[in-house]
């Protein structure tokens, strides 16, 4: 099979569900600029006309309220919003409206929208320009979310999303672009909801999600030249996530590590991770570790960016850390301690602080 | 497809009726705009016809049999009927919290709407969205929905849609004065002149926004200009005149249809009615108790009435006799009607999964599912 | 203590941080309605001002972002949602501004915000009118979140988010607002990050959110009826929640529940049901249980809504149904059965569909 | 505090200066405003900093020691210079992604904008931001962020601190042309409007929005009347030409001063370079090619200088000597500074908590800080 990178995978994704179904067009910003969407829309506008590919105003919200809105009028629209940051001014027409009109009059309506969000990070861009909110996406009832990590998937899982009848959030992440894989030439559809099994192993269960799914494989590799044999799922899906699939392994392993790209409280990992605590507890050996980003913006310095994303030495010792837990036991392992909640701090004007001589008794 | 750039002429439009937020004494000949008379009876009837839906779903209201938030109608029932007697069948419509006007001047059937309201199972929305989530597809009304201008970018969706597609249709979206203040309002209109979409976008302005006059929350009365600065032209008309709706609602959609892009219609109106529920808020704004007097004296049901009357229709009571017997027998019929099945929670939650997403909490569904 | 209302002690901690702090005012809409705030507000533009207590139009996004600059600019704005729902309009000057000044310029300015969010559900409201959407805001670095759930914390916990220097989400619930309890007069602070214990028990830890804590002290006393001997914990801050208070209690018990208003699916709960499973592990004697929203938004009727919102005997019987797997071991809990991921369903115009003869795999 | 209901003249200010799009010839005396000739040099010089400044910035980022994206504000050096030479002090300026020149013209530190943009712990961000995010308290620059529209709610909201605490400060928003595509700029507007606040909002039309030029973004080329709608008083000036700028800067922080409320200002301009980086752009959009080689005769640095020429001033490069050096030190000291400890990365996350929020991640953190 040719291989394609990320990019041109979804690049021909979109080019040939632009070409089967007159229902499908492209709504969002940078749609017209040779470098806008690194290359994942390189040309289109010329070859589908910029009536179907349309490049918008500034104007996220109304830009996905139309979208919305041309999918209950029949149309297979996919709205494009080059960062996810860019994208929380369009959370009316995301959760409000998309998500939940299927529900609000009882089935009788559809909304089969596709909301593709870049996540665009690193190179020093910051807190505005960095921000992976799946998490957001996941906690609401009606939508689908679909993270793909490779290039086969990305354009799957593209044509999956365009296929279901429900809002569904792509989610690709500019840090897979470049990345070159098998793509099949003909359209396919990745199903929504299923994992893929990237290593089949025994030892320890490693799910990845996006590039995390990667940085898995690589240190599934690491944890081979000692000798642990794990089991690396690319999660793919997270909402539906495949829970058939996650369970069954580590059900086998006892050993669970989940790598999200994701902030840490309320994110992915917060979702699966008391999943599997739940629902495999009698098989698990040791607790699931989550690797995550801190729960901290994106810095940019060079020196605070290498910090701030983890890299497949953090999965690999999770990993250990849990397989370190079954053969010396709870007391070996540092139990996480709190900081507490921090404490109150000096006010700008202290004179003008609140009387604090109350404090409210808590039982 | 028509070319996404160029100029907007301004001047489309040319038939802007300036009314005071005090209406005048009620004029027989109002507009000037000639209406067939069959059609200004049929105008009448629709009018009639909300009035009536909306004074019982006051009384439901009252009574508690009605437990949703109810945003009454009653005062504007001119807009709903000028506007949508200038619409065709394949046009959409779509609108906000109070839109049983809207619904009911398209068409939409009685007794939906008040089992709707009721909470029951054969209500439009199918029990699930109450008198703030109407759908009636059957007569094109695509959707109406209480975030306050939630549905403004979806109707030039739909517009877009039929752009693309090359149908001759039109996309409505009906919204309040305090609209206008949420800022993809005019995002919209930017995108709605920019892509020359077949919207019509009326603006029924009956001076509040919930409890807040209007100079509580802007400077300037010129809500019909809003979409000036983007190339939306717009007019100003008495949306308590009928048949000046009628006429505005008009040239609006023919030029939409003809390509020639959107319009902005402010209807200066008055709800008789609180913001939410059958009170008549009197102890909220500025000025309101007045200005309710003034404009029940403005009555555009009354109006029409009159209007009809001096043009020699005498017959009229058989139509009041025959709306009142339909909306009684709509009214049984929906009360008798059953509610949802506690079950059918999780069901819709994705369209055509009919199970709903996976249940979370098993224990509990198997609960839910043994009541 | 005399008694007040939750809405009532909402009130006097407005009139008391306004008469105490010449930098407090509140904008947002309803300010000058008679009913829009549910009491909650009441006169407070008569007795102050309207210049300090500024009703909006409806612009949430602005008037948020105004809030945040006064912030910046030395005051302690109050910022008002009367629904949380409406507030998704809001998103980028909560999360990407307010959340991330104080980080992005590295502690040189801070953002000294409250953003009262109110839930107002039931009723027949539905989908659009009923979110509890905490779990975002846990989610995003840079804020915390508070959800009293008594007159007592609902004035102290206003207190503390008007004096900590960073944007605080306040989220009230309206069913709790006739709520009575104890309110001490003076102004006085419940410390942000502690959770409070509303009975001390040995069997099992059901930890509750605003009302979710009211029915989880009712749960208590149910099950004290069947001789079990339930703690109740009152998280009252989500962001930071009281990690040492959960944990230590749990590792008594052995058993948990957690009672969240919110969606299931990456929810508060899932949070907190992870890190218990982490970071008790070896004390926990049964899997955490999750008694949540169902993962659909708020239907209307009145069945519906009856089915929808959880009761105390749903908390009750989790704790049951924990407690079993102890005397019970696991083959008698019924492990729950995901459905898998929904089936690629009919669309409006099959002929139109992608191409699927090609089916991708998978490893 | 100002009334907050009221009408606001919209014809307060009468200096619009209407100016086609592609330039005139540079002429000499430009907008005949009597701006003082020592002032004219210092406006000058101004510019000069900026312009020297964001060519050493180009070269950083080409030659990989900027690693963050920089939007470059050469030929728009005019806008900063003119508008913040009519602020005070006190008065604070917000930005967003196109800041540099913002910074500069309020006097922020050149070496504290070098170091920031090669991300060291002595930027005027503490290596937080990178171009892209500035701060500068001690000369009002109260902060830049580059979500576009970011920032102009908060502007207005610095507004309504001075107005309740009886200051007599202005807060000035910069902006773009493409930013008024964002709602929440028209909602800022109407609140602007409204609460009557101190507020100058400085729309800078370079007539680009990233690639697209205007007319793929609107149909109407009326800026400077985006506010018209709310009340806002808007007026369009020659965005090249310093004294033009100053003048109507003046008029409007004076208004805005004495209670008067906001007005927009539409400056005219392009920007030499490309939307980011150092490159030209000549790629995307219409006409960009054309209308670059037109503007840049119309370079606002040089026209200054000849400005200041035929005024008789003949000593100009002794300042661009200094200018030079000052440039040069700056950049060397900001060479030389040190990156932020790797172990900085959780602080600052909720303030005054010096060890930022607790970690999820225990034994990563302990990782990090072991690096
Ligand atoms: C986004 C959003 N903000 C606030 C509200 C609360 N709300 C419901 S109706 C309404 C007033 C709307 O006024 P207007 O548009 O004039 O319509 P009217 O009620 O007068 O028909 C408001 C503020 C809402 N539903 N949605
Ligand atoms: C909310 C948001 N949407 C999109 C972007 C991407 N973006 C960055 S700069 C820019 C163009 C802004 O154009 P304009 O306001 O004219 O400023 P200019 O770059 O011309 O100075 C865009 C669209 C963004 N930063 N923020
Ligand atoms: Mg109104
Ligand atoms: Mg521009």
């Amino acid at each position: 099979m040719r291989a394609l990178t990320y990019a041109q995978a979804i690049r021909e994704a979109h080019a040939q569900l632009l070409e089967s179904d007159p229902r499908v067009f492209v709504v969002g910003q940078g749609l017209w600029s040779p470098w806008y969407a690194g290359g994942s829309l390189e040309d289109l506008d010329q070859r589908f006309g910029r009536a179907r590919i349309l490049d918008s105003p500034v104007s996220e919200n109304a830009v996905t309220g139309l979208a919305v809105g041309a999918a209950l009028a029949g149309m297979r629209p996919i709205v494009f919003h080059p960062r996810m940051d860019f994208m929380l001014l369009a959370m009316d027409p995301i959760v409000n409206q998309a998500a939940n009109w299927s529900y609000l009059f009882a089935g009788q309506v559809q909304v089969p929208l596709v909301v593709r969000a870049v996540v665009n990070r690193g190179g020093e861009q910051g807190a505005q320009h960095s921000q992976a909110l799946h998490a957001f996406f996941m906690h609401v009832p009606g939508l689908k979310v679909v993270m793909p990590a490779t290039p086969a998937d990305a354009k799957g899982l593209l044509a999956a999303a365009v296929a279901d009848p429900n809002p569904v959030l792509y989610v690709d992440d500019r840090w897979l672009y470049s990345d070159s894989g098998p793509v099949a030439e003909d359209l396919y559809i990745t199903p929504i909801g299923q994992a893929a099994v990237r290593r089949a192993g025994t030892d320890v269960t490693l799910i990845g999600i996006s590039w995390m799914a990667k940085l898995a494989l690589e240190a599934a590799q690491q944890l081979a030249l000692e000798g642990i044999d794990a089991e690396v799922l690319d999660l793919r899906s997270l909402k539906p996530w495949d829970r058939p699939a996650v369970l069954a392994s580590v059900r086998k392993t006892g050993h669970a590590v989940v790598a999200d790209p994701g902030w840490h409280t309320c994110g992915a990992s917060a979702e699966i991770a008391a999943t599997i605590a739940q629902e495999a507890f009698s098989h698990l050996r040791a607790p699931v570790e989550r690797v995550t980003l801190p729960d901290a913006p994106a810095p940019t310095s060079r020196t605070e960016e290498q910090a701030y994303y983890p890299h497949a030495g953090h999965i690999a010792e999770a990993a250990r850390r849990a397989l370190r837990w079954r053969t010396s036991g709870p007391d070996q392992y540092p139990e996480q301690r709190s900081e507490g909640p921090p404490e109150q701090c000096p006010e700008q004007r202290p004179e003008q602080r609140p009387d604090r001589r109350r404090e409210e008794a808590t039982a | 497809m028509a070319t996404f750039i160029g100029c907007v002429m301004l001047s489309n439009l040319s038939i802007a009726v300036e009314t005071e937020i005090r209406p005048a004494r009620p004029a027989v000949q109002t507009s000037g705009i000639a209406v067939r008379r069959a059609e200004l009876r049929v105008l009448w009837r629709t009018m009639l016809r909300i009035r009536r839906a909306e004074e019982c779903i006051a009384e439901l209201a009252e009574a508690g049999q009605a437990r949703c938030p109810c945003h009454l109608y009653i005062g504007q029932e001119a807009v709903a009927a000028g506007v949508c007697a200038a619409l065709r069948d394949q046009d959409s419509v779509w609108g906000g919290h109070r839109s049983h006007g809207h619904y009911l001047a398209r068409g939409g059937s009685l007794e939906g709407l008040f089992a709707e309201v009721l909470g029951k199972a054969t209500g439009c929305s199918g029990g699930r969205g109450g008198s703030m989530h109407l759908l009636a597809r059957e007569v094109g009304i695509l959707g109406t929905v209480p975030i306050v201008a939630g549905t403004v970018p979806l109707a030039a969706g739909a517009a877009l849609a039929y752009q693309l597609r090359g149908e001759p249709r039109v996309a409505c979206a009906f919204f309040g004065d305090g609209t206008l203040e949420e800022g993809h309002m005019h995002e919209t209109m930017n995108l709605a002149a920019l892509y020359r979409l077949p919207l019509l976008l009326v603006c029924e302005n009956n001076l509040y926004s919930s409890h807040l006059h209007w100079s509580e929350r802007r400077v300037l009365d010129n809500l019909h200009r809003a979409g000036e600065f983007h190339g939306v032209p717009g007019v100003r008309v008495d949306g308590n005149d009928v048949e000046a709706v009628l006429a505005a609602a008009r040239a609006a959609a023919h030029r939409a249809r003809e390509g020639g892009g959107p319009t902005l219609i402010e209807c200066r109106t008055f709800r008789f009615r609180g913001h939410v529920g059958p009170s008549t808020d009197l102890d909220v704004g500025v000025k309101r108790r007045d200005a309710l007097d003034a404009w029940l004296e403005h009555d555009p049901l009354l109006r029409c009435e009159e209007c009809l009357r001096a043009l020699g229709f005498e017959d009229l009571d058989g139509d009041t006799a025959s709306v009142e017997q339909e909306t009684g027998a709509a009214l049984a019929a929906a009360e008798a009607a059953p509610f949802p099945e506690a079950a059918r929670v999780l069901k819709h939650v994705w369209s055509s999964n009919p199970d709903g997403p996976y249940s979370p909490d098993g224990a509990r569904r198997e609960a839910l599912c043994a009541r």
